[in-house]
């Protein structure tokens, strides 16, 4: 007994004295090889055009970062359940807005958004925000100013509000009343803009500073044929791309007074009826939790549909539909083997889709042919992002 | 079409609400924030539009032509129609119930169900259970006349958890908070 | 708008005012009734004799209870990950001894033995240790002693220790250093003993005060033919029941100096050749997670049995065999139709058997016939406990 | 019986260690309270027992029988005969490398291995890598000498870290510590 004893008191007092001061070199050792090692930590490259971040999924930490052609995990982001995350535009940073309590599901509540870097994934600090909603699968609640130097964290504590966080001084900046609107938009030069309950877009000008609200006319049926949260925003056209329920395509131009389309029908873009709210009609409806991704350079939506009846908006998609969004023409249809929950699509030049369902398993494939390039068990069940078009 | 007219319900019943005293004032106040949900915001667009669903129970929903009565541990019982999330029936609590140590939250998501027992339209609160780990039991996730985030007195995605002790989601019941017709 | 505004105002200000004031009484209501209803919160009983408590698993809080009769869940006692949980003898309190750290995986981390009343599962206090180990699937590292007064709470950091918790009183004690030892068994009326890695047993006694630690001659194989952590105990014997990879069984007869008995081999005991330690022998081998489960009233042992060669201990069981420890006989063999990593048995007179895997899936077995009574799909993939035979 | 010797392997590894110095002095010190770990305790039954177990590269395990060298990212890679968790090497780390923003905590779980090419056995260190969520990919558990917490450096189930900012596990490495002749 006393030479292990030995061993314990020398081991705890090496970790007391010098744990702080450890370096692990690294090393170019073949992983192969038979000589001894010594432990290293990986650095890995700024996001890259063909990375995707996907989300663990409802309670589980983390957000996977997975090279698309490769297939292989890059790494993780910390990212507690209930959390957002954001990706600097320049590529140096990732942002994750989270609600943290000191005792687990217990204790005081913390809400802050944290700042990862993007080669080392460390924590570098925290920033505390004064609250934000709790709710799971959202792209539209922490978006970034397109410059990264604001962050827009939406709250419903449960009054609507926006929390402004400046995220060069890494400090927050004011919380912004917004009653009945959610679903961020990003509005270069203006601020933000926002849907809203009563059918209107809201724009929030000058956020950092007076917040002024206004208010575009009413153009959706927010209760009768909804948004889905989850939309598009093409950064090189300033143009956020909506669809409904039913499969109504809005796109609004952004700015001061954003001027927002005429809808079509994405059924009848694919050359059948219209689809309907009534009930007993059946067709082709999107659905899903993240049921659309756009591919800005080409203009193209990607779309997961499924057969059913209106409100079977949560369904899981069947086949991907690829609208252009221009030329108001449904120009592919990708059958899929497995229903899918999340769809999202890389923004380089030979774009990848990323599928994955609620058992985690995630799908690649060439965006263009549809072709299956990688399956990756337990990819993760959550939301999922692309870099953003570096 | 009046029957899921929800402007109308959410008046009726912050009159009938408003009129309750005693000690459930305070639960009265809560009840009429909460069904005062529905209620608003007004729907100009909606209201205005030719398209404004048939929700007529002689054109019911998928859920609503398929749900049952007899069993609330099923997701298709029909007060599920709107419900997203773990059953409290399942685990330890019932229908209105929340199970031992967790705690509903006095806020919450509303839906409008039909009974298929008598075809008539119901008002139901689905109030979280906080303050337990997520039970793992009769997930449901129904649907009908469930919206986005910015109408979100009518989302079961997020995390009704407010005014608790806790905010950690454990399950969901389904209250009934009266007729809609 | 405005009137949207207005409703979250009205809200807010009622929340702020009056949230803790609130009661929602209980009511008798037809769950299928058409009145309107109120919202109330269940009371349960104290532990029944058919209940069993079944941790979620890896990564997931709580533990849930199940009715063995009836198939049901009765509540969940919230624990947090690597949290282990310790039943009151007398049926008043859960205690969860766990680590929880203020920011999620960062942050100040935070030891402490939580306190809920069994039949409202509320917390009531927390008793605040210095340390505990960082480990699943094990429920020797915090035993409770037979009056319910004491609470022993395993430590490595990386030293070994055990932490002494005065649950009357509700704060701790002291630490007890106790090197080279772990898995806790019940000493009655002496404090607690352990199993070392130099093939003891140590025996604590006075845990609460002088903490005198004493060692019976080695009697196994700690490194070639481990005793399996999980094992038995038996209070109305004051007799402790153990097993080995190979499949020897001891048992102790507890005490100031417990009496090991000579092993016996479970093998033999159902008409095999004793199992070996030797590469290319294949027979069967007791294994999972949680290999045995005992029935104090009958002195009957139900192990988990897979075919294999050595060194498969955390195979999952194919068959159960149940042992009459005292006879020294294999009385019965329960094929499995999924192999189990698992089990535990209730101490009623009809007693119960739960079974569950990896995949979360829970089986109620008859004790003695090994009919199905109850299947419950995500029943939780963590370790199982009994309540005490109250 | 020399090679798996861990008493023998321990004395060995102690010397050479302990003749480190320069910067890595602190990693030396650990290393050698990593490497001393399966040196003790020193296990007088089992060493008297004749029944000790024959670990010769004649009578291999099952797990050594089947063991490749040159896919890091399997389960029956040889170094992992005695690994419990997620292979970083499948987590954006490698064998001997933690992922970006994880740890790798200084004390660790030992095995004894055999190299498939040459026959021979070698320490291996699985140290994990601590402070992201545990990685979900390539869960492997394989136990070849792996026993119980209270003979801890040869038990996988413990989370091993120690010494690190976080204590949360992310994955595990095979750090080959060096030959078991």
């Amino acid at each position: 007994m006393k030479s292990f004893s030995i061993w314990q008191r020398g081991m705890v007092a090496a970790l007391a004295v010098g744990v702080a001061a450890i370096g692990f070199p690294a090393q170019a050792t073949d992983p192969h090889g038979l000589e001894p090692e010594e432990s290293d930590i990986v650095t890995i490259e700024t996001p890259k055009p063909d990375w995707f971040y996907v989300r663990a999924g409802w309670g589980i930490d983390g957000t996977a970062i997975y090279d698309g052609r490769s297939g292989k995990m890059i790494g993780i982001v910390n990212s507690s359940q209930l959390s957002d995350m954001a990706i600097d535009p320049a590529g140096r940073f990732y942002y994750v807005s989270e609600s943290i309590w000191s005792k687990g599901n217990r204790g005081a509540r913390q809400d802050m958004v944290t700042v990862y870097d993007s080669k080392t994934l460390k924590l570098l600090t925290e920033i505390t925000i004064p609250d934000r909603i709790l709710v799971d699968e959202r792209k539209q609640n922490f978006i970034l100013s397109d410059d990264g130097k604001w962050g827009y964290v939406y709250s419903f504590s449960p009054a609507s509000a926006v929390n402004v966080v400046d995220l060069t001084k890494r400090k927050f900046v004011q919380a912004i009343e917004l009653p009945g609107c959610a679903a961020l938009i990003p509005n270069p030069g203006v601020g933000f803009s926002a849907l809203c309950s009563d059918g209107t877009m809201a724009t929030v000008a000058a956020p950092t500073g007076k917040a002024e609200i206004t208010h575009s006319a009413p153009f959706f049926a927010a209760s009768d044929d909804p948004i889905f949260e989850n939309f598009a925003y093409d950064p090189a056209k300033n143009m956020a791309v909506f669809l409904t329920y039913t499969g109504l395509v809005y796109t609004a131009k952004m700015g001061a007074a954003p001027t927002i389309s005429q809808p079509y029908s994405l059924q009848e873009a694919a050359g059948y009826a219209p689809a309907t709210t009534k009930p007993l009609s059946v067709g082709w409806y999107p659905g899903s939790r993240q049921p659309t991704a756009y591919h800005a350079a080409s203009g193209e939506l990607f779309i997961l549909m499924h057969m059913g009846e209106y409100w079977s908006h949560k369904a899981f998609g069947d086949e991907i539909w690829v609208l252009d969004v221009a030329s108001r023409k449904v120009v592919r249809r990708i059958a899929l083997k497995e229903p899918a929950a999340h769809i999202e699509v890389s923004q380089g030049a030979d774009p990848l889709i990323f599928l994955n369902d609620e058992k985690s398993a995630g799908l690649i494939l060439d965006a263009k042919t549809g072709e299956e390039k990688h399956r990756i068990e337990m990819a993760g069940a959550g939301v999922i992002s692309a870099a953003p078009g570096l | 079409m009046k029957i899921f007219d929800t402007d109308a319900i959410g008046e009726k019943w912050l009159r009938k609400l408003a009129g309750h005293t005693s000690r459930r004032s305070m639960v009265s106040r809560l009840g009429l924030a909460l069904v005062a949900a529905p209620a608003f915001p007004l729907l100009p667009v909606s209201r205005a539009e030719a398209a404004k669903p048939d929700r007529s129970p002689e054109a019911k929903t998928a859920f609503a032509r398929n749900a049952q009565s007899s069993d609330d541990t099923e997701c298709n019982y029909w007060r599920y129609c709107a419900i997203d999330g773990a059953l409290c029936s399942c685990c330890g609590g019932g229908i209105h119930s929340c199970p031992a140590g967790s705690e509903p939250s006095p806020v919450s998501w509303v839906g409008t169900c039909i009974n298929p027992d008598n075809g008539k339209a119901y008002l139901i609160a689905y109030r979280d259970c906080c303050g337990k780990p997520t039970c793992n039991q009769c997930f449901c996730d129904n649907t009908d006349r469930q919206t986005q985030i910015y109408t979100p007195q009518l989302n079961n995605d997020i995390i009704w958890c407010f005014g608790t002790q806790s905010m950690q989601y454990h399950c969901s019941t389904a209250v009934l908070v009266g007729g809609a017709e």
